[in-house]
């Protein structure tokens, strides 16, 4: 079971901060292409994966990073603080 | 309490005398405070912060620990606020010490420049047309790249 | 009041929050405070700070206002002590204020380039083997350069 | 009638801060040659003109700034503030 988590405009077009998914994936890339599956708002969140940036167990990552042994991913925009 | 994250607002100068009567055989003292602008064209009725709780916590441990150990300093502070501010409300704070005033300036350069695209917060601006997500800037990037250069 | 020439002792907390108090419009608000360092070698007693009244007041002056236009201040200050002071004690403190970090930061360093080297102060240290004019650091003149080139 | 001030190391050496003086001096360095010859502590003093500044009435100058019409030249070593 993994933990996934949006934030910002993700968090609002999908409607969700948090879901928990049973997977196989095992990097990220391969976890934007089931979720991709799920629905409409999940095919336009991920349509652009250039402005979607993606932590792993609260460590920033990409697109290669492997899952396997993760409890959380998080997806987000290109962060804005300061 | 070299990184807090908060709802409340601060006080900078507080903030900046408490960082500083701390402080031992610093010869210099930076401190930048980040204020929420109005927006030129129209009014700005709140800036809502949203951010990643504890991730955020671990971001910015990391970042003030990389610019304590590349600057020398003698000590860094990070103060990031959350949720609904207003214009002309104080966001952020930093504060370094170091010896010299360079590795102080520095130090602080690098701090907002890695918190402004690498600590995972995101502001939203609220006016009367409704909510407008801030997007990240191109500068901001360009700003982090020089500092793996050289 | 963007200029203050002092002999008492100053509470860097409250300069920061009066000229942030004051500011209207402004993003970014950068602080710098130099502090009397101890000697390694060996006890300082005393810094003493000559300078040249007068004089003083009109390079400070010039200086900060050759700032506020180059990187487009909202507002800036700059506080100087002079007479005697101990280690651990707060010198001077300059403040900027500008619609974005990068103008703010750029423009405290200026000011400090500036004032190590064109502003008619003269620091000595006072040990117990007598007093030591500082010298002035080649690496001062040459921060200064930096801002006649392109 | 000019008026001289001295600061920092060149005060105490000279054992004096302010003096007035009656010259003909048309440039900073015909002053300092006057002055050199005002006795032992000035040759010291001025011996080495790369280690002093000059100010004429209260703006920094040069050896070749003219002080025909100056109030008050003031010699002082290079700054130290901050």
């Amino acid at each position: 079971m993994l933990d996934i988590r949006y934030f910002a405009w993700l968090r609002e077009r999908l409607g969700t901060e948090r879901e928990t998914v049973q997977t196989t994936a095992e990097t990220v890339l391969d976890l934007v292409a089931e979720l991709r599956g799920r629905g409409d708002a999940y095919a336009v969140v991920f349509a652009d994966l250039a402005a979607i940036r993606v932590a792993v167990d609260q460590e920033l990552g990409g697109l290669d990073t492997p899952i396997s042994d993760a409890h959380e991913v998080a997806f987000f925009p290109p962060m804005t603080g300061g | 309490m070299t990184v807090l994250i908060q709802e409340n607002s601060f006080d900078m100068g507080r903030v900046l005398n408490e960082f500083a009567d701390r402080l031992s055989g610093a010869g210099a003292v930076v401190s930048f405070s980040g204020i929420v602008r109005d927006i030129a064209t129209e009014d700005l009725r709140a800036m809502e912060i949203e951010h990643f709780p504890g991730m955020t916590e671990r971001a910015l441990l990391a970042i003030r620990d990389d610019a304590v150990a590349r600057f020398f300093l003698i000590d860094a502070l990070i103060l990031h606020r959350f949720g609904t501010l207003t214009a002309g409300e104080a966001i952020m704070m930093v504060a370094t010490a170091a010896l010299h005033r360079t590795d102080a300036f520095d130090g602080a350069v690098y701090l907002m420049d890695y918190l402004k695209s690498r600590a995972p917060f995101w502001k939203k601006e609220i006016t009367e047309r409704g909510g407008r997500w801030v997007e990240a800037q191109e500068r901001d990037e360009a700003a982090l790249r020089r500092w793996s250069q050289g």
